[in-house]
Parts: C-alpha cells; structure tokens; sequence
C-alpha cells in the first residue's frame, strides 16, 4: 500500500537575488527510495534544509504523514519519524563511534536517569548490531575523528538510523569516497535499509548508483523538479543527459 | 587499576585528618573545599564548551539567601540553611538560564558577566537591604538544634564539606557518564547533530547549567558559613575569573582537577604573602601561563600522565572513560 | 613594605591557664592596619607609628616586664584574608590580644570573631557605634570614641561658627562608617537646627577614584555646607578635585577627619573649611604640644617617616597606652604574679590611660570616652599645609551616649540647648 | 529635572563617556582582529595612567612647563603598547592561537594578575594625583558650573581623533587594510602573502598603545590606585559587548550610551549610577547577543 509520508506544495524561499526553491512540489511515499539528481547549487539540500526545517520557507508547506511541520524546529519533525545524514558527516567529534550511537538511541528513548552509565543501557546490543549493519562494527571503540571518510559516513547514517525513522533524508551518502567503495557502501546501507524498513530519499550524483538503487528519481534544476519518475524513463531522457549526465561523464 | 584509586583515596584520607593532624590547615582546606566545589560547577560548563564569566552570582546568592536567612530566623538551623541557599542558587540558575542557554561562547560569558555585575552592583549599593560594601553578618546557624560552639562547630562543617566534595564530586563524575550528561556534552561538539537527534540544545544546556548554578550554590553557602561573613566581592567578577582559572589550572573538565586546583590556589594564596610578599597573584598567573602553553590538560593532565607512564597504561583524561 | 608576619613553627596554641598564667617569653599582639589599597595612606603611618612605640616600651622593659611583639595584618587584602589571618595568629601564634581595625565593616566582621576567639580585641580606630549598641562584648574594648560624640562635636562646632546655614549636602563612602555617621549627623542637625535643609546625599563606593559627576552636581545645587567623613585616598581625591573646580570657593566644607589628610592635600585646602580629627588629635595639640613626651614622639615619627603625625597614629597610641595600663594595673592588683586573660579584662573597667591627647576612660560598656578637636583651615605659611585655627576641644564624657541607650534614638531627643551643657575649651592657634 | 540639571548631566555624560570610549576602543580592535578578549587590558590601562603620572611628575620636577604632560601621555601609551603588548603578543599568545578560546582568554587573565602585582611592587599602594596637565587648561564656566576644559572638549575631541583615526588608518593605509583583511578571513590573507603573525603582533602592539592611552588620559580626573584597572576592564567590557565585538564605530555609540545613562543615574537616583552601565549591556545583549552593530552569523551545515 504506497501511502504519502512527506509531501511539499509550492515551496518559495531565496538568498538574495539567487532562487533556492522556485514552486517546489514533491511527495515522497513510503517504501519507495527517491534519488534525487541534479547540478550543483540546484537547490537540492535546500529542499533538505526546509523539508527538515531548518530553513523556514518564504511560502509553501510541507507535510509529514499529512500534518503540516512547516513552522517547526527541526528536533520536533524529527519527533515524528524523519532524520537526516549529512553530505559532511554530523558527528560528535569527542566521542566513539558507539558512543555516537548510544547518544543518539538515548536521544530516542528520552533517558533522563542522572546516574545510570550510558555504556550500560538496555538498547545498547541494539547499536552494537546497528554498528554491525553498516559494517563498522570493528571500529566500535575508536574516536570517531580517527575512522576514515566513508566509515563515518556510515556512521552518520547509523546515528540517523538509531533513531527508528520512517523516512530517512540523506545528502549525497556516497561523496567524498573513492569510487572503488561507492558500491559497497550503497551495498551496506540498502540491505540496513531493508531491514529497517525505512523509506529513503537521497541525493545523488553517480548515476551508476542511482539506476541500482533508487526506486524513483526527480531531477532537480535552478531550484525547481524538472522531471520525475522511474530511474529507466528519466536517466534516457534527453534532457537530463544534457544537464546532469553531461556534467556527470 | 587499584593504583588509580589507592592515590585518591590516600589524599582523602590525609584530608580528613587535616583537623588533627595539622589544624592550622584547617579553614584554609575548609575554604579550598568550599571553592572546589563552586569550580566543579564551571568545571561541568566546560565540559559544554562554554565559559561563564559570571558564576560568582550563584556562589553570591547562595551566601546571601543563608545570611538574610539566618537574619530572619535566628537559629536557624545548618540544614535548612543550606537546603535554602542551594534552592536559592538553583532557581537563579533557572531563572538565568532560561535566558542564558540560548547563546554560545563569547556572549554566553557576556550575559553572564552581565547578570552577575548587576547583582553585584545592587549588593554593594543599596546598602539598608544588603548591607552594602561590608556585606552582612552569618551568625552561626545551629547543629539539629544544638548551638555549638566555634571550635566544634568548624569540625562539623568541615567533615560537611568533605562529604559533600566526596557526594558532589561522584554524583557529577557519574552524571557526565550518563545519557543526559553525555547529550549535555554534545553541545560542545555538534549542536547541529543534536538538533537532529530531536533534542533541544538549549534545554539540554539548561540542565547541566542549572546543576553548575546548584555547585556554585553549595560552594558560596559554605564558604559564607565558614567565613562568618558575606561581602559583594562573593559577586565580584575576578572571583568569576578566578573559578575558571583554578578549573583550566586543575584540568579544564574534570571534576578531580577542580579540587585540586582549588586547594594549590588557596595554599598559594594563603602562604605566599607568608614567604614572598604579596606577590600570590603573581606566582599564580605565572603559574597558570606554564601550564595553559605547556601543560593544557592542566595538573590532573599531568598526574595522568604520570601515573600512565609508571602503569603502562594508555592514559585517559579523567573519570569519564571508566 | 618588610612583612613583619614571621611564621613561628606552627605549635599547637599553648592553652592560656585560667589561674596562675605564667609570663610569657613575649607578648605577642596581632594589629590589623591597612598597608594597601587608598586607605594605606592612613594604615602605613599608624604601623610605623606602633614600630616607635613599641621601641620606646620594650626599651623601658617591656609590659610588666615581659616584651611586646607586634604582627601586623593588611586590612586592604580582604574581608575573607583578614578572618583567616587574624584566626591564624590567635589560634597557631598565640597571639595574647589583638588590634582590630581600622574599617567599620572589618571592626563588625572581627569583634564577634574575637568574642569567639576569647581573645582581647582593641578596636583602635573604627568609629561605628552600632558594635556595642547592638551586642555586649567580654573581650572586646574601643580605646576611642566613636561615631557619636564625633559627629556631635562637628555639629556644635558648625553651630558656633556658621549658625546661619540653610543647606546641606553629604558625599560619604558607601560603607558602614560613611553611613552611621551620616545618620547620627543629620539626626543631631534635625535635633538641633530644625531649619536646616538637606539637598543632596550621595555615597561613591569606598575607593571611588573620580568624583566628577558628583562634584558637577553639588556645584548645580550650590549648597552651603557640604559634609563628608571619607578619609585617607577618598578625602584626598575628593578634595583634590572639589578644590580644581571651584566647590570650596562656594561651599564650606565640614571634614570631621580631614585632619589626617591635611599635610597631602598641601596647598590644595584653602582657607575657611572646618577640619576635625576624631578625638583631640593634632601634631599642633594647644594643650600637648609643649609636653616632653608628646615631642619626644613628634621628632621620632617625623625622622621615621618624613611626615607629621596624623590621627590614626593617635589612636594607636591610645591602644597601646591602654594595653600597657591594664597590664599594669591588673599585675599591679596580684602582686606583681603575671595576670591570666580573664583578670587583664577585668583590669580595663574604669581604665584611664593616656597616649598622645588627653586623658582616655574606659566606660563599663567597654567603650572609651575621648575629647573632641575640632578647627577651621588656614594656610598660615609656616607649613606648607593647611593648619588650623579656631581650634575648639570639646568634653568627651557629655557626648558619648548614655551606657545602655541607642545613639540615634538619645540623639534625636537632644535640644538645642543641649549645646550650652557641654564643656568646651577654646584656643585660637 | 530642569533644563540646566539636563544639559549638566549631558556634558557630564560626553566627558565619562569620551574617556570610556578611549578606553574600550583598544580592546574592541583586538578582538575585532584575533578574536581574544585580552582581559589583561584593565592593567595596560592602569600601566599607562601609572607611566603618565611618574613621567609628568619628573619633568615638572625638571621645571618643564605643565602643558608638557600631553606628550608624556602619548609616550607612555607607545611604552605601554611596545613594551608590554609587544611581549604578551610575541612570547605568549602567539603559542596559543590554535588552542581553545577558554586558554587564550585565561592567558589573558593570567598576564592581567600579574601586572596588578607588578603595579604595586613598582608604584606602591598609596594613591597618585597628577594633574596639571588638566589645571594648565583651566576652566570654563556653564550654567553656574565649573568644568574643567580638559574633560569637557579636550577628552571628547581627543575621543573623536581616535575614533576617525583609527577609521582613517583601517581603510585608508597599507597596514590597516592588511588588519582588515586578516580579520575578514586569515587563512585567505595568508594564502596571498600576508604575514598574519606580523599583523597580530602590530595590532595588539597598537591595542595595547591605545589602552595605555586610555590610562594616560584618565590619569588628571582621576587618583590613581591598585584595582582601577579592574573597575575600568568589567566596564569596557560592558561598552565592547553592547557594541558587538570588533565593532569600533559602534563602540563609540554605547561609550555615549553607557556614559550618558550613568552620569543621568548620578543625577536622578545615585545608587543606580553603578549598575546603570551592566543593566544597558543585558538589555541589548538579550535582544540582539551579538552586539547592536555586530553581525549574526548564520550557522551553516
């Protein structure tokens, strides 16, 4: 049953004279994966930002499961089910890469007792297996500052799944890694989605990766969504080879 | 690990026999004591990242609620003057920070300085409240009823202030190890992160600023009950300064060093005139200057270090990795 | 500035026996004075005043033969490092009395610390009455007057020489002194001369360093009296400035202890001001000037510190002249044996002593009764200071409140013929 | 509250707040530039009020004329800012740019300690007066008031020399459009061959001249004692922050502010003249934190 989990209606917003979000409209249904692809400064972490609220939108809304969260902070949408990893990684730099995690399922489950060790909490086996799911489990005891680039990608994305989320916003989860481990982390992090059973939306610009991964695509330029749909109609479409795969090869 | 616990509880027990083994070191111990645990609370903010250059207002206000306490009610007795004082110090710390949690850095030291220097200003000049520049009188307050005399009475409140260092002092070592004070330390890293795990940084800070406010509370009441008398200067803004220095010269963020840069500050403070002249604000900056450039993690930085090269263990920065 | 604070080896107080005391190798006495900060214009002259005294006692053989040893303490380092270091030297010198204070907040803090203590505690310089109006002590004394006959002295001499003035305004130091003397001054002003209006009060804090606001503001109200008990680096800034812009030229100035400021204003205090000293201290003192050892002491003091005497140095004269009485008197009284604490306390009922003025007596409330000097300015030339005239001393016995009584409550009752009852002596230089 | 007691707290206002300003616009520069709040700049005040104080009484002693005393304010700032700022810029805060702000600031704090001490091992406790540099201007007389024309225009024009002064020498010279520019962003000014280390050292030389200035120029109003450096830093403090860090017009602005409102306070209700300037600076700083000029800076992720 695809239900509608995040829906944007004609979002307005810009930066001076430059149009970050001109009339943008979207929904995002549960189960479906949406890659989202376009050139830089498209307004592609834009529509992140206000979907997430951390931009307050000129005009527009945006629905989550069909309550309007336009005007809230950030922490109260991701109340509801949404969360969020960074296109550079938002990690707590003093801490472990398990501590991350056990942070932010503390976070979840509003742990409030004052003398209780944090190591010792219930759902720590919970994280311990998160850890496991996007394969870094190994580097559980390390400084987060310590792992490489990818690996904390990867934990940026497991401290986001830590918090049981239906949807889950991902800016360019894959950049900024050599392409020779792009794969494999996609590889990773479908199979956590799976399991998890979490609806994703990501922006990407492998356009490898977007044809394996994503059940959908919307194709983004000068702030707007040019064309959407299934990842064979649009990646042969004329248009976007020009602008987007052009820029790509 | 027995070493790591033998040194401290070794040094506890030579305090606890400061009263007789050498009772002329006890006020100043006391007051070393007093003001360890007022660093403590700067000490938890650090942890933060943040810096306040007005925490004397709570060490302040505790003073003060004990002493317009003991005025009102003569005879009042120790705990409930306490109780009272910590309150007082506590509320302002809501009070304040209510205002105070929504800034970073520089101007979160700013506002506080601010608030603090406003405090200060009414102590020292509506002088029929607070009994301006001389500050007022802290009778002593009585002991379950008992009025005791001086000798006995500065005994109590000292093994008081040992157990209270002892209690505080594990209470914020396991506080900084739990959930809450871990998403409090966040703030010093990634308020963004936090933001997305669906905490509010502010309310978060508010906590651990409020328990810094109750820390400097307990500090300032004894120090006040100790000392007989509670003076603005309690309010002062170099006594704010001095409370972040003996928390950066003890080990900026943790709770051992507070109480040990407190009591190297007081013995200087107290001997150095002694010896050297009044020269004690020298030596201590001096002091402070070798080790902010050469020694960072402050005097516990290097007893770890130390004590890691003697036991081969790799050397971790105070209590939190237990 | 040699710190005089040898730690002995910290030994645990020897327990002052109750009964038959015996004499100890040196009578050790803690004086707390102020040798930093403004007031250390006023605190460094007292010590070296106590350095010349205690040469010339121990010289004559010391008290009851036993020899005095001072130790002083800084006032100017602080409330909290005053307490400590005045237990200290009770508790692990065995300090057998103690000097305490100058400041009226620090004499309030130490009294009660004292009485705890069970240590003889001489306050030989702070003025506020409240100490012993508000409690009784055991062992603490005031070998001088305090805020009340001061200040009703200054009343009385303003009445005789200026009896016509309608306006007055205040610029006291906001702490206990500056308070309770203002409060017992207009009280006795209500009392006394009902017509007397008050325009303006203003209290800088203690230290303050730059008055010009305040001084802009009084010369706006042109008052024609203008009252201020600051002291030591206050009075001086004060006056420095008040003069630079004219306020003495129209005002006349009522400085109760401007006496101990007169040789660093200089020429800077011009003629017509009324100067008091708190009790009948002067270096020119009409009925002392001429005696052996009042000049005796003068020469002293002035090779020692190049300056002439001021009235903290009275005090402490007067402190030390009681201590040496009341040891003398209650050794006297056993028979020459050495007197526990408890008789040396019951030696200073009734005490008479004299230092450096008049004759001093101790009341049963612990208080002393002192003479008041009271002058107008003049720069005469003979001293590149102001000096004064008109000099006016005033019985100290009919101004100081009745035992037992409040000073501002007696004060408020008092009528305007009080002043005929009060015995005065007048000179002219 | 009549017109004459209006314009006489006015004028009492401009002259306070031109000192205060003269004060504070050394500390605003420092930070404006190396972001460190140098606490330590209450004792470079108190340094160069001492320095003036004992200069001018040496040439006076020398039988130099009074009106001699304005260079030695001028050399005891450029001592105070060589001799002292140079140092604590060169030996000490340069180790310790890379560290926690909280360090920088307690580096500060320490230096600020020790020059108290310094202070009085070398100038003793007892208070200065020195002013015949203020007598040799005399007096004028307004509304029946005395004021003395060294605070009444000779301290406000010298206020606003320093402010246009300094505005001047940032945007119009070599050397302060390096500052400028290191303050906007250091690692592009040294990507394009600005030595930053050599512009630090200048401008906090420069900061530090200007509080030693500050000194020199209070020393006639006022007597000079151990802690004034205390009471001057928590107030330039006040006036810096409700400016906006950095922000050397705006300072100028809140020293009028500040000034005005304590001198009205002494006026209308003296016991608020000491918390006047403090209830200023929270008011501001909870409506706008960063200051009425500074600018908010976004957070980006």
């Amino acid at each position: 049953m695809s239900e509608i989990l995040l829906e944007a209606r004609n979002l307005q917003i810009r930066f001076g004279g430059v149009i970050a979000a001109d009339n943008v409209s979207l929904t995002i249904e549960r189960g479906k994966n949406m890659a989202i692809i376009g050139p830089n400064g498209a307004g592609k972490t834009t529509f992140l930002n206000i979907c997430t609220g951390w931009l307050k939108p000129a005009k527009g809304t945006v629905l989550f499961e069909g309550r309007d969260v336009t005007s809230l902070a950030p922490r109260r949408i991701v109340r509801l089910g949404v969360a969020r990893a960074f296109q550079i990684p938002q990690l707590f730099t003093e801490h472990t890469a398990l501590e991350n995690l056990l942070i932010s399922v503390s976070a979840r489950e509003r742990l409030r007792h004052p003398l209780q060790d944090m190591h010792t909490i219930r759902q720590r086996g919970e994280m311990l297996h998160l850890l496991d799911m996007v394969g870094c489990a190994d580097v559980a005891d390390r400084p987060v500052v310590e792992l490489s680039e990818g690996q904390r990608k990867l934990i940026d994305i497991a401290v986001a799944l830590a918090l049981k989320p239906k949807l889950l916003l991902m800016d360019e989860p894959t950049s900024g890694v050599a392409s020779s481990e792009k794969f494999k982390i996609m590889e990773i992090l479908v199979k956590a989605l799976a399991e998890a059973k979490v609806t994703s939306v990501f922006v990407e610009h492998d356009m490898g990766i977007v044809s394996r991964y994503a059940d959908e695509v919307a194709v983004w330029a000068a702030g707007n969504v040019q064309m959407r749909g299934s990842p064979e109609e649009i990646l042969q479409h004329p248009d976007v080879i020009r602008d987007v795969i052009g820029e790509a090869v | 690990m027995t070493v790591r616990l033998a040194i401290p509880a070794l040094i506890l027990l030579a305090v606890a026999a400061i009263p007789f083994a050498a009772p002329s070191l006890q006020l100043l111990m006391n007051l070393a004591l007093a003001k360890g645990i007022a660093v403590v609370g700067v000490t938890v903010l650090l942890r933060a990242g943040q810096v306040s250059f007005g925490h004397a207002l709570f060490f302040a206000i505790a003073a003060y609620a004990a002493a317009f306490l003991s005025a009102s009610m003569p005879g009042a007795d120790l705990v409930l003057v306490l109780v009272v004082a910590v309150a007082g110090a506590a509320i302002s710390g809501v009070l304040v920070g209510l205002f105070v949690v929504r800034y970073r850095g520089i101007f979160f030291g700013m506002l506080n300085l601010a608030f603090s220097m406003i405090f200060w200003s009414i102590l020292e000049k509506f002088y029929h409240y607070t009994g301006g520049a001389d500050g007022i009188r802290l009778p002593r307050p009585t002991v379950f009823g008992m009025a005791l005399e001086r000798g006995p009475f500065e005994l109590i409140m000292f093994y008081l202030s040992l157990a209270l260092v002892i209690l505080l002092g594990w209470f914020t070592v396991r506080w900084f190890a739990s959930p809450s004070g871990q998403l409090f330390q966040t703030i010093k890293t990634n308020e963004t992160r936090l933001q997305y795990l669906g905490v509010s940084p502010q309310r978060a800070l508010l906590t651990g600023y409020v328990l810094s406010a109750a820390l400097c509370g307990v500090g300032g009441v004894i120090m006040g009950i100790v000392q007989g008398v509670v003076t603005p200067e309690f309010a002062w803004w170099i006594r704010s300064g001095e409370m972040v220095f003996i928390a950066v010269l003890g080990g900026a963020g943790s709770v051992a060093g507070a109480f040990v840069g407190a009591a190297i500050y007081e013995i200087v403070r107290t001997y150095a005139s002694a010896f050297a002249g009044d020269i004690w604000q020298m030596l201590l900056g001096g002091f402070l200057l070798v080790i902010v450039i050469f020694a960072p993690k402050g005097v516990i930085g290097i007893y770890d270090a130390t004590l890691a090269r003697l036991t081969g263990t790799r050397a971790n920065d105070g209590e939190t990795r237990k | 500035m040699k710190k005089l604070l040898l730690t002995t080896a910290a030994l645990i107080a020897a327990p002052l026996a109750a009964l038959a005391a015996d004499k100890p190798a040196e009578l050790k006495v803690g004086v707390t004075t102020f040798l930093t900060g403004p007031a250390s214009v006023f605190g460094v002259p007292a010590r070296d005043a106590a350095e010349i005294l205690v040469e010339k006692i121990n010289a004559d053989g010391g008290i009851a033969g036993v020899p005095l040893k001072l130790s002083f303490i800084d006032e100017g380092a602080g409330a909290e490092a005053l307490t400590s270091e005045f237990r200290r030297q009770v508790e692990s010198e065995g300090a057998h009395a103690m000097m305490g204070a100058i400041s009226s907040g620090n004499c309030q803090t130490l009294a009660p610390l004292a009485e705890d203590l069970k240590v003889l505690n001489l306050m030989w310089d702070c003025g506020t009455q409240q100490i012993f109006e508000k409690n009784d002590y055991k062992y603490v004394f005031r070998t001088q007057a305090n805020a009340t006959p001061e200040m009703l002295a200054t009343v009385l001499y303003l009445l005789k020489v200026k009896p016509d003035f309608k306006t007055i305004a205040v610029v006291n130091q906001d702490y206990a002194w500056g308070r309770d003397s203002w409060q017992i001054f207009s009280t006795a002003l209500k009392a006394l001369k009902p017509d007397a209006e008050v325009v303006g009060e203003f209290f800088p804090k203690f230290g303050a360093a730059d008055f010009s606001t305040e001084i802009s503001r009084l010369q706006a109200m042109q008052p024609d009296v203008i009252l201020s008990t600051s002291w030591g680096g206050d009075l001086d800034t004060f006056i420095q400035q008040a003069a630079q812009r004219g306020l003495m030229n129209s005002s006349t100035f009522v400085i109760p202890l401007a006496e101990s400021s007169l040789e660093r204003l200089g020429s800077t205090l011009p003629a017509g001001h009324i100067v008091g000293a708190r009790g009948d201290h002067y270096f020119l003192h009409p009925e002392r000037r001429d005696d052996a050892d009042f000049k005796e002491f003068m020469a002293a003091f002035e090779e020692k510190t190049g300056a002439h005497a001021i009235y903290p140095v009275f005090h402490m004269s007067q402190a030390l002249a009681a201590l040496e009485a009341a040891y003398d008197k209650a050794v006297a009284a056993k028979g020459g044996e050495w007197p526990s604490e408890d008789e040396v306390i019951a030696a200073f009922e009734g005490l008479t002593f004299q230092g450096l003025g008049r004759e001093v007596t101790i009341r049963e409330d612990n208080q002393g009764v002192e003479a008041q000097l009271l002058g107008t300015s003049v720069q005469t030339g003979d001293y590149p200071f102001a000096t004064l005239e008109n000099i006016m001393i005033f019985d100290g016995a009919a101004l100081t409140t009745p035992v037992g009584q409040e000073s501002v409550e007696w004060v408020s009752k008092l009528t305007p013929d009080y002043a005929a009852s009060v015995k005065v002596d007048s000179y002219d230089r | 509250m009549n017109l004459t007691i209006f314009l006489l707290a006015l004028f009492d206002g401009i002259a306070y707040a031109a000192l205060v300003f003269s004060v504070a616009v050394g500390l605003t520069l420092i930070f404006g530039v190396m972001r460190i709040l140098n606490v330590a700049h209450g004792s470079l005040y108190a340094v160069g009020a001492y320095l003036t104080v004992s200069l001018t009484g040496y040439i006076l002693a020398l039988g130099f004329a009074p009106v001699l005393a304005f260079p030695m304010m001028i050399v005891s700032a450029v001592l105070v800012g060589v001799l002292i700022g140079g140092p604590i810029e060169w030996l000490l805060l340069r180790r310790i740019y890379n560290k926690p702000e909280v360090l920088q600031l307690l580096v500060t704090f320490a230096v600020f300690m020790i020059l108290e001490d310094v202070q009085r091992l070398v100038w003793g406790t007892q208070p200065y007066f020195q002013a015949s540099a203020l007598q040799a201007m005399g007096m004028i007389r307004v509304f029946g008031v005395n004021y003395t024309v060294y605070q009444l225009i000779i301290l406000p024009l010298v206020a606003l020399v320093l402010l246009v002064g300094l505005r001047f020498f940032l945007r119009h010279t070599i050397l302060g459009k390096l500052i400028l520019a290191t303050t906007e962003d250091r690692e592009a000014a040294q990507s394009i061959g600005i030595d930053a280390d050599k512009v630090f050292l200048l401008t906090f030389i420069v900061g530090a001249a200007l509080a030693g200035l500050g000194g020199a120029l209070a020393s006639p109003t006022t007597s000079i004692l151990p802690g004034m450096g205390a009471d001057m830093i928590v107030l330039s403090f006040a006036v810096v922050a409700t400016a906006g860090l950095g922000q050397i017009e705006g300072a100028a602005f809140t020293a009028l502010l500040i000034g005005l409102g304590r001198s009205f306070a002494v006026y209308v209700w003296p016991e608020t003249a000491v918390l006047v300037p403090y209830l200023i600076m929270l008011i501001v700083l909870l409506v706008r934190p960063e200051g009425l000029f500074g600018s908010p800076t976004a957070r980006k992720i």
